[in-house]
């Protein structure tokens, strides 16, 4: 199919890309070479700032002002990008290549119908008339599979989901029928659930057209699964390059083994596996180290990294930029725990306190009528956000939430924290109700529940030093005096792995992994009994999420602190979790024993969510057909069963009007809400588990 | 957008309310006997009582503030304290002679600057920008004052001089007179307002139009292969002009009234020397009709900016209201 | 972009640092040192200037710009030079003055009005709309018939007139600040409304209240000036300078000098402010972005 | 170019540019003339001097005065004077019409001068005619007046400002303007515009002789100055020397000057501290430069005033007799020390903002700031300084005296105990004695010495200071002729302004 002797579609060659900064050129790309082939999706992974972007737009000479190309060659079908005139460049992007972005909600015009935008392209690089566009839209929308493509065409962007304006966006570049497509973490910002489906069309669709990919992204599970050779980026670098399965099965370079290593995977958990973070961070301008940029953080480094590692061109079309790769390739593995490492899993379930139970907990967010509304003395309307949600948590256990966007994770913590008022309800921390709101709650209880938020560039005031910002619990919650609150910051900041002189420095001075560790130093420096975790790794690349997983899991174990963790990831989320809750539209579906989820039968909205992870196989007797649709406005809710809507296992018209039943078995702690027993659905649903890429 | 637009006129309303207390309270406040100043200096004890009797002064405030928003809402503007002559017609004919110059100075400055700003935008960091920018920036520093009277100085007396044909140093224009007869007194006046916009106006239209750049949309386009212009046109513009749009309604609310320096300078009849004029004589039911009407001007310009905002921007369009 | 290695730079040396990249951009340097060297002649002036304010010689009225009188005397034989020196603390005590008190009350109903919501938010922010939909100059001059015309009052009018807007900006900014993460933990660790407006929000109101605040000087300046021209705001024979265009406007064919001179130096501040306004708004926006 | 130099009056009848002798029947050209706005238009209220033009030219007088200040004819053609001086008996002129068409008769000069003189109503002129015992209707077109006491200025009192003929029975004087006037009112718009059209019924024969006048209103004088230059308006009366001093280079225009018994007054009031200290009051007048004053303030313009009303143009009665005191700083110094303020005064003075007053206020402050009186200048608008009373009220201010005629006038009614604008709070039985004596007498003598004595007083001891008597000023273009220019503006005739060919 994909041919290596005929000439690549894209020739990069010894390609460096330089940005400006205060008056300073530096190199965010440094001497990369690859090769694509016609009907080949190249992947190129990496952390983020390690120069994927500015490579893509090197390609598509879409550099900013301050960037330039300083050396190298872009040949596309033979003819070397770089030599060409932006106006020459403007008729390329019309027909040769195309760009599939990262945000699609940005990347349209918001004042423009979206069938317009299509259009636009026929009109104005084929010379087509506006009735014939339009019409070579809606098929364009027909063929990235949009429902009812004519009324899209109407619509303005912000009228769809993200799904729904990737897909248009995805029309949009194939419109032209370009013969190299750049995709630039096309699926990073939507749902599992929709990423899924966005994959499968955009494989399908390349598959089709022969068209050259190059597909960046950060996900290795989703390299793993769309791609045919990948490249691993570190510091503007390629530091390895090889066909998926060699680099999943035998990654040479040890910043990839570290990748690799430091992402949980399905069914993993902190019982058993101790996940490996790659220490330090990754350079940033103005301080690229010499020799092998990967040095300070290699754990293999030696003297003679201290010159530049050459590239070494192995057999089956490897290349890896390493000194000692022989060495490392010994040196790989993640440790396994012995069994049974920590005492706490001993104690029975049944002996523990229950710390905090919520009953019944609905949190409705009220909309504003329209003057219409209230003159036709419609009802009120509310964002029901989170319905009669029963949970417990256990002194010094985990329990994790996942569900997809809006399904009222956080609108659940928040209710939890006295930050959103909850419509009804009951929520007990240790026998003892709590008030609703935070200004009524007392000090005690404030030192008793703390949180970590999912945004660390927001979580810490960039105007105060850590020192100072650590300080600050301590005084407000334990009342002690700034003299020994400061006593205690270097203490907190061990407690996090930062050393202690960072309590000088300021928010903007830290890297994201290090103001994740200071905010989770800053909630537990009053030794809260419950820490609400609400995603707080999303933000974070694998290598860094690492550390910070190790890190809850070392202070749980320390404190015995229980811990509510959110989280989108059900790898990250059965890792350290307890106990696994699922949620849809604000309710609970499914909650099991962190053990116990990973067994069929699966609610269906959770076999869905499961099925939906990259680089996950099913095997199933009947494979689940991927989900149908968005998730449906917590407004109005559909009756029966809320998951009715897009649940591929529909038993019938009881699903539309009957709200479901508990089920659940003797010997599993797993309880879903289903119209389907427990024996059937588990006839229907296979086991699903996580490719076994890298275990070898 | 019907829901919308009503909401919008419902704020409109009760921001008018609001002011019209502060305008009422606020007069209500000025220092001065009313009916001294009505019958000049020279009246005397008993025929002051009988004005303040007249005029209804007597009554708690509360009851005035109502009985003038009656009158007011009803049409009923009542006389002038100090020219004794009706004020609907009065404060609408100075209405009219802003208006004009209002609408002038807008033909005038909206074009260039959205022109200049367009220009300095697409160009930034270049010649033309900074040419632009510095322009403008050195137009805002002159005060009007300043620029009125070096214009008369200079297209009035200095033409004059030389014989050649100049223009009018006085803007004041016979009542009844027509937008073509007035226009000789309008160039001036417009041009200063139009120098003191225009630096406004094209800062603001440069940084939407730079916002807009950066917006990935825009490289979408680009990398769609359509030709500059059309990005230009059909995606940078749109969207970068639409906070261009709300600062000229407020201007035009400025321009109604706010021309007090101006229409000093050049002695305009327009509302801003009206208000003027009012004040000195503490005329009461004059000032509180003007400062009225220019409140009620610049909520309008204000709720069609709102409108004609929500009707270019489909996000607002297509969210309120359904 | 922040080093990673060494303690944190002190807040002092944080704002010689954001000086000096306002004097990276030509303009910026422009304004500034415009305005600095405004602010030293208007704090040196009393010393410089070589006659006083009101000090007249009736043999030398009228006379044209010589070695004597730089900018020549005006019709009342005062040194022109003279009064634009002393002018400029005038105008700079009372546009700065104004501005910084109106700052000040803005900020302060800014972040109360903004972090505390609710009622009383929607309450102050009607009331605000309602006096902004006054014309800045028919408000001063409504309530300059109402205080009578003297320095005191034209800094009152500044406050009445000013303070809505920077409560408008500010309060803008407090909203978009108090849904951060960081202020949702404040409140979490029970910190008081005291230590959350001013150590948690304020400083990040700073930026946009340093270019707002240099906006506002610069209409300041302007209000003031315009205020001395009709003649309603500070008396006579202050030397503000737009009182003085509106004196030197009688005697423009004998004096024109007394005209152009004190516009000049309105023009130049005004630009100079403007400009720094400029280049404040550069760096604050880019470093947001 | 200059034409009206500064003369000594009284003059030759025509100043300026002379009234063309050749009465011609057509009527051509409209004089725009721009005044500050009008604001009061019944004739019983006007007191400025746009008011009082406007007026005069929709209204007419009983009698009139010609710029030297003599009587002359108006509505009366003629009179005569009897029974020692109480008698008067006036014949009016045939064939007036009002602009409604209605003839005019004696009873409508009897109900005009019986209103004016009402005590009930209170008008402005009750107290200037409580001397008349009766006026009757003693023809069709014949008035008699009646007097209490001799007076010897009262034919000048029937040409007061306010003493224009009205319709018998006119209750809406305020907003119509119904007068037996050479021009018809055709458009006010206030605070704008005033329209006039020529009477073409005028009872005189060819006049007026324009077609017609607008007022066009000008809160600025500066905005007026530059309408004229741009050939917006042909004729500004009112504006500052400084204004005045720089029209005289502009071609096309003629500017013309008068000296005029007109005067700025600078008053303390005497009867509260610090005025009330004679010391204090010396203390001011010797810490005053008047020279000084005139040079700056009017460009040496006008005449350097000597602290009385009774200015230099009232020849019979103006005297040089009692020297004004040079001025002496270090007596004044020496004066307040002694009153009690050995550190100096702290006063505030106000002033109107009109003409060159604000200047004036400043000129005072640098002078008076070298005797230790330190001043703080306070401007306020013309409207609300008068309006409120507050020149009446406050300790130290500045107001500005129109020219009248004959000089009993000022010190009736601003001078004396009882006066009704006794600004200065003034009184001084021995001043009050002598003014009676000059407003009652019939000996001319007797007169002279008693306005003498009262110059005397008032420099002695009067808490005035009277810088200087200006000058009244008018540009005019060049295209009219026959304007002549009066020491009150308000009278200036336009009956005999025409357009030149
Ligand atoms: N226009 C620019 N000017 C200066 N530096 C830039 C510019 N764009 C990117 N950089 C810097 O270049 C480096 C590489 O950025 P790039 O966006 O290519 O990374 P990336 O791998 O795409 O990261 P991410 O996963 O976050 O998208 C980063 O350090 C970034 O800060
Ligand atoms: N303040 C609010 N006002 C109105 N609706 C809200 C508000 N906050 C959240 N919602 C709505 O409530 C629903 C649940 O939101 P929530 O943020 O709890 O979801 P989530 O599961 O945390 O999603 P994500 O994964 O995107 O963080 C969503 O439909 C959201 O739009
Ligand atoms: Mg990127
Ligand atoms: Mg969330």
């Amino acid at each position: 199919m994909i041919n290596e002797k005929t000439a690549p579609a894209l020739n990069i060659k010894d390609l460096c890309v330089a940005y400006q900064q205060e008056g300073e050129w530096w190199e965010a790309v440094h001497e990369v070479s690859l090769q694509i082939q016609p009907g080949e999706i190249y992947g190129l992974v990496g952390e983020s700032g390690s120069g994927k972007t500015t490579l893509a737009l090197a390609v598509l000479r879409y550099l900013g002002k301050n960037g330039m190309i300083r050396q190298g060659k872009i040949e596309l079908s033979g003819v070397d990008l770089v030599q060409l005139q932006p106006a020459e460049m403007r008729k390329l992007w019309g027909h040769q290549m195309a760009l599939i972005p990262q945000n699609p909600q940005s990347s349209l015009n918001p004042a423009m119908r979206v069938g317009d935008q299509i259009a636009e392209v026929y009109r104005h690089t084929q010379d087509m008339e506006t009735g014939e566009a339009r019409h070579k839209a809606v098929e364009m929308l027909r063929e990235v599979n949009i429902p009812d493509p004519g009324r899209v065409t109407l619509s303005y962007p912000h009228q769809l989901s993200g799904g729904m304006q990737q897909r248009v966006l995805i029309a949009m570049a194939l419109s032209s029928n370009p013969s190299l497509l750049i995709l630039d973490e096309p699926t990073t910002n939507l749902d599992v659930t929709t990423q899924a489906t966005i994959l499968d069309l955009l494989r399908s669709l390349i598959e089709q057209r022969q068209t050259a990919a190059l597909y960046i992204t950060h996900n290795l599970a989703v390299v793993a699964q769309m791609c045919r050779r990948a490249g691993v980026l570190y510091a503007g670098r390629l530091v390895e390059e090889a066909f998926i399965n060699e680099l999943f099965a035998r990654p040479l370079h040890p910043y990839t083994q570290g990748l690799l290593e430091s992402m949980p995977r399905l069914g993993d958990h902190k019982d058993s596996v101790r996940l490996r973070a790659i220490e330090g961070r990754a350079p940033v301008f103005g301080d690229i180290p010499s020799g092998c940029v990967f040095r300070p953080r290699c754990p293999i480094a030696n003297e003679i990294c201290e010159t530049n590692p050459p590239l070494s061109v192995l057999p089956e079309g490897r290349k890896v930029r390493c000194h000692r790769w022989e060495v490392s390739l010994n040196e790989a593995g993640r440790s396994h725990l012995p069994d049974g490492r920590s005492d706490r899993n001993t104690t029975e379930k049944h002996q523990l306190q229950p710390l905090l139970s919520l009953e019944g907990v609905s949190v409705h967010y009220p909309l504003k009528r329209s003057l219409r509304e209230v003159v036709r003395r419609e009802p009120k309307r509310a964002v029901r956000a989170v319905e009669g949600m029963d949970l417990k948590i256990l002194s010094g256990q985990t329990l994790g939430l996942v569900g997809e966007s809006g399904s009222g994770k956080s609108t659940l913590a928040r209710a939890t924290l006295g930050v959103v008022d909850k419509t009804a309800g009951t929520i007990e921390l240790l026998g003892i109700q709590l008030p609703d709101k935070l200004s009524r709650r007392t000090l005690d209880t404030l030192r008793k529940v703390q949180s970590v938020f999912q945004n660390p560039e927001e979580a810490l005031n960039p105007y105060l030093t850590v020192g100072e910002i650590l300080q600050r619990p301590m005084m407000t919650l334990l009342g002690w005096s700034r003299q020994e609150a400061i006593g205690r910051v270097p203490d907190l900041l061990r407690a996090v792995r930062l050393p202690a002189m960072y309590a000088e420095r300021l928010p903007t001075q830290l890297s994201g992994g290090e103001k994740q560790r200071v905010a989770i130093a800053r909630a537990s420096a009053a030794k809260p009994n419950l820490l609400i975790c609400d995603e707080p790794v999303s933000a974070l690349d694998v290598s860094v999420q690492a550390s910070i997983l190790n890190l809850l899991e070392d202070l749980q174990a320390e404190h015995g602190n229980s811990l509510l963790f959110i989280s989108h990831d059900m790898a990250v989320v059965g890792f350290l979790a307890d106990t696994i809750a699922v949620i849809y539209l604000g309710e609970l579906v499914e909650i099991a024993e962190t053990g116990d989820l990973f067994k069929s039968p699966y609610h269906p909205y959770t076999e869905a969510l499961l099925s939906a992870i990259p680089g996950t196989k099913v095997e199933s007797r009947r494979v689940a057909a991927p989900l149908v649709g968005e998730i449906p406005s917590p407004i109005e809710k559909p009756g029966g069963c809320p998951f009715h809507s897009r649940c591929p296992r529909l038993v019938g018209e009881i699903c539309k009007r009957q709200p479901p039943p508990w089920q659940s078995q003797q010997g599993s702690s797993k309880r879903y809400l289903c119209h389907i027993p427990w024996e059937e659905l588990q006839a229907q649903q296979g086991d699903i588990q996580g490719f076994e890429i890298s275990r070898g | 957008m019907l829901g919308y637009s009503l909401r919008r006129l419902g704020f409109l309303l009760l921001t008018v309310l609001l002011t019209s207390v502060i305008i009422f309270s606020v007069t209500q406040w000025l220092p001065g006997d009313v009916c001294r100043i009505i019958l000049g200096r020279e009246a005397g004890e008993k025929a002051l009582d009988a004005c303040r009797q007249d005029l209804g002064l007597e009554a708690p405030l509360p009851v005035q503030y109502l009985r003038w928003l009656a009158d007011f809402s009803g049409g009923d503007w009542g006389q002038s304290f100090s020219t004794r002559t009706d004020i609907f017609p009065l404060v609408m004919q100075r209405l009219l002679n802003s208006l004009r110059l209002a609408v002038l100075t807008l033909l005038i400055s909206v074009p260039l600057a959205v022109g200049l700003g367009v220009l300095a935008g697409l160009n930034e960091g270049k010649l033309v920008d900074n040419l632009i920018s510095i322009g403008s920036l050195s137009v805002v520093g002159l005060p009007e004052f300043v620029t009125g009277i070096l214009l008369i100085q200079l297209f009035s007396f200095e033409l004059r001089r030389w014989g050649l044909p100049s223009l009018p140093a006085n803007s004041s224009i016979r009542p009844e007179a027509g937008f073509v007869e007035s226009l000789p007194s309008l160039i001036l006046p417009a041009i200063t307002a139009t120098l003191v916009l225009l630096a406004y106006i094209a800062r603001l239209t440069r940084s939407g139009v730079l916002e807009e750049m950066k917006q990935s949309y825009v490289r979408t386009a680009d990398l769609k292969g359509l030709p500059r212009h059309i990005v230009v046109v059909r995606h940078i513009l749109p969207n970068a002009l639409l906070p261009t749009i709300t600062v000229i309604a407020i201007s035009f609310g400025w321009l109604i009234s706010g021309l007090v320096v101006i229409e000093n300078v050049f002695n305009y009849p327009g509302l801003g020397r009206l208000l003027v004029f009012a004040i000195d004589r503490r005329d009461l039911p004059l000032m509180q009709a003007v400062a009225l009407v220019t409140v009620v001007g610049f909520a309008l310009a204000n709720l069609v900016a709102d409108l004609v905002y929500a009707l270019l921007n489909p996000r607002i369009r297509y969210t309120e209201g359904n | 972009m922040a080093t990673h290695t060494g303690a944190a730079p002190s807040r002092g040396r944080r704002f010689v640092s954001q000086l000096r990249r306002l004097y990276a951009v030509p303009t910026a340097a422009f304004g500034t040192t415009v305005f600095v060297l405004f602010l030293a002649l208007a704090l040196l002036g009393p010393w410089i200037a070589p006659y006083g304010a009101n000090q007249q010689d009736y043999q030398g009225a009228r006379m044209a710009p010589s070695s004597l009188h730089w900018f020549g005397t005006d019709h009342l034989g005062r040194d022109v030079f003279s009064r634009v020196l002393l002018g400029a603390g005038e105008i700079l005590w009372l546009s700065g003055g104004g501005t910084l008190l109106a700052v000040l009350c803005g900020t302060a109903i800014g972040l109360l009005s903004g972090y505390l919501g609710g009622w009383l938010d929607e309450l102050i922010m009607r009331l605000f709309d309602s006096l902004l939909a006054l014309p800045a100059l028919l408000l001063a001059l409504l309530m300059l018939g109402i205080l009578g015309a003297s320095a005191w009052s034209v800094l009152i009018v500044m406050v009445v007139v000013y303070t809505p807007i920077v409560a408008r900006v500010v309060r803008s900014v407090v909203l978009s600040v108090k849904t951060r993460g960081f202020v949702e933990a404040a409140r979490l660790q029970g910190e008081s409304l005291g230590w959350i407006l001013f150590r948690e929000i304020l400083p990040s109101v700073l930026p946009t209240l340093a270019v707002e605040t240099a906006v506002r000087f610069s209409y300041g300046i302007f209000l003031v000036a315009s205020l001395g021209f009709l003649g309603v705001g500070v008396q006579p024979p202050s030397p503000n300078w737009g009182l003085m265009v509106k004196e030197a406007r009688q005697t423009i064919s004998q004096t024109p000098w007394a005209l152009y001179y004190p516009a000049g130096a309105i023009s130049i501040l005004v630009i100079g402010v403007n400009l720094m306004a400029d280049g404040l708004k550069r760096i604050f926006q880019t470093r947001h972005d | 170019g200059r034409v009206g130099a500064t003369q000594p009056a009284p003059a030759a009848p025509t100043q300026g540019q002379s009234v063309s002798a050749e009465p011609r029947s057509e009527r051509n050209g409209i004089l725009r003339v721009a005044m500050q706005p009008i604001v009061q238009a019944d004739p019983a209220f006007i007191s400025s001097d746009s008011e009082v033009l406007v007026a005069n030219h929709v209204y007419d007088y009983l009698v009139d005065i010609d710029p030297a200040s003599k009587v002359i004819p108006r509505l009366a053609v003629d009179w005569q004077i009897e029974n020692d001086g109480l008698t008067y008996v006036f014949t009016l002129a045939e064939g007036v019409q009002f602009h409604d068409g209605s003839p005019l008769t004696a009873q409508d000069v009897v109900w005009t001068f019986n209103r004016l003189r009402d005590p009930e109503l209170e008008l402005p002129t009750a107290d200037l005619y409580s001397n008349i015992a009766d006026i009757q209707a003693t023809g069709e077109l014949e008035v008699t007046f009646i007097l209490n006491q001799p007076n010897p200025f009262f034919l000048y009192d029937l040409s007061d400002n306010h003493a224009l003929v009205l319709k018998a029975n006119t209750q809406d004087a305020a907003t119509k303007f119904n007068g037996t006037g050479p021009f018809k009112v055709t458009s006010y718009s206030p605070e704008d515009r005033i329209i006039l059209e020529a009477n073409k019924d005028y009872y005189i024969q060819d006049l007026p002789k324009l077609e017609g006048v607008e007022i066009l209103f000008f809160n600025d004088e500066n905005a007026a100055v530059d309408a004229l230059r741009s050939g917006q308006v042909d004729l500004v009366m009112r504006m500052s020397t400084a204004l005045f001093t720089s029209l005289q280079d502009e071609p096309g225009i003629y500017t013309l000057d008068i000296p005029t018994n007109g005067f700025d007054l600078v008053r303390l009031r005497s009867d509260r501290e610090p005025g009330d200290d004679p010391r204090v009051i010396q203390a001011f007048k010797l810490a005053t430069d008047r020279e000084a004053i005139l040079q700056l303030v009017q460009q040496g313009y006008g005449a350097v005033g000597r602290d009385s009303p009774i200015g230099p143009m009232y020849t019979q009665y103006y005297s040089e007799e009692t020297p004004i005191p040079e001025r002496d700083v270090q007596a004044a110094r020496q004066l307040l020390s002694e009153a009690g303020y050995p550190q100096g005064l702290d006063i505030v003075l106000h002033t109107p903002d009109t003409g060159g007053r604000p200047d004036l206020a400043v000129v005072l402050k640098e002078q008076w700031a070298e005797a230790g009186i330190n001043v703080e200048v306070s401007v306020e608008p013309e409207s609300v300084y008068y309006g409120e009373e507050r020149w009446l009220e406050v300790d130290l201010g500045i107001t500005g005296w129109g020219s009248r005629p004959y000089p009993q006038f000022y010190l009736d009614v601003m001078l004396k105990c009882e006066a009704v604008w006794n600004e200065s709070h003034f009184c001084d039985p021995e001043f009050d004695e002598l003014t009676t004596t000059a407003g009652t007498s019939l000996d001319e003598a007797q007169q002279a010495e008693a306005y003498q004595k009262i110059q005397q007083i008032l420099i002695e001891r009067g808490p005035v200071i009277i810088p200087y008597f200006f000058a009244q000023f008018a540009a005019i273009s060049d295209k009219f002729q026959g304007f002549e220019l009066k020491p009150f503006a308000g009278r200036t005739d336009f009956r005999l302004v025409n357009l030149q060919e």
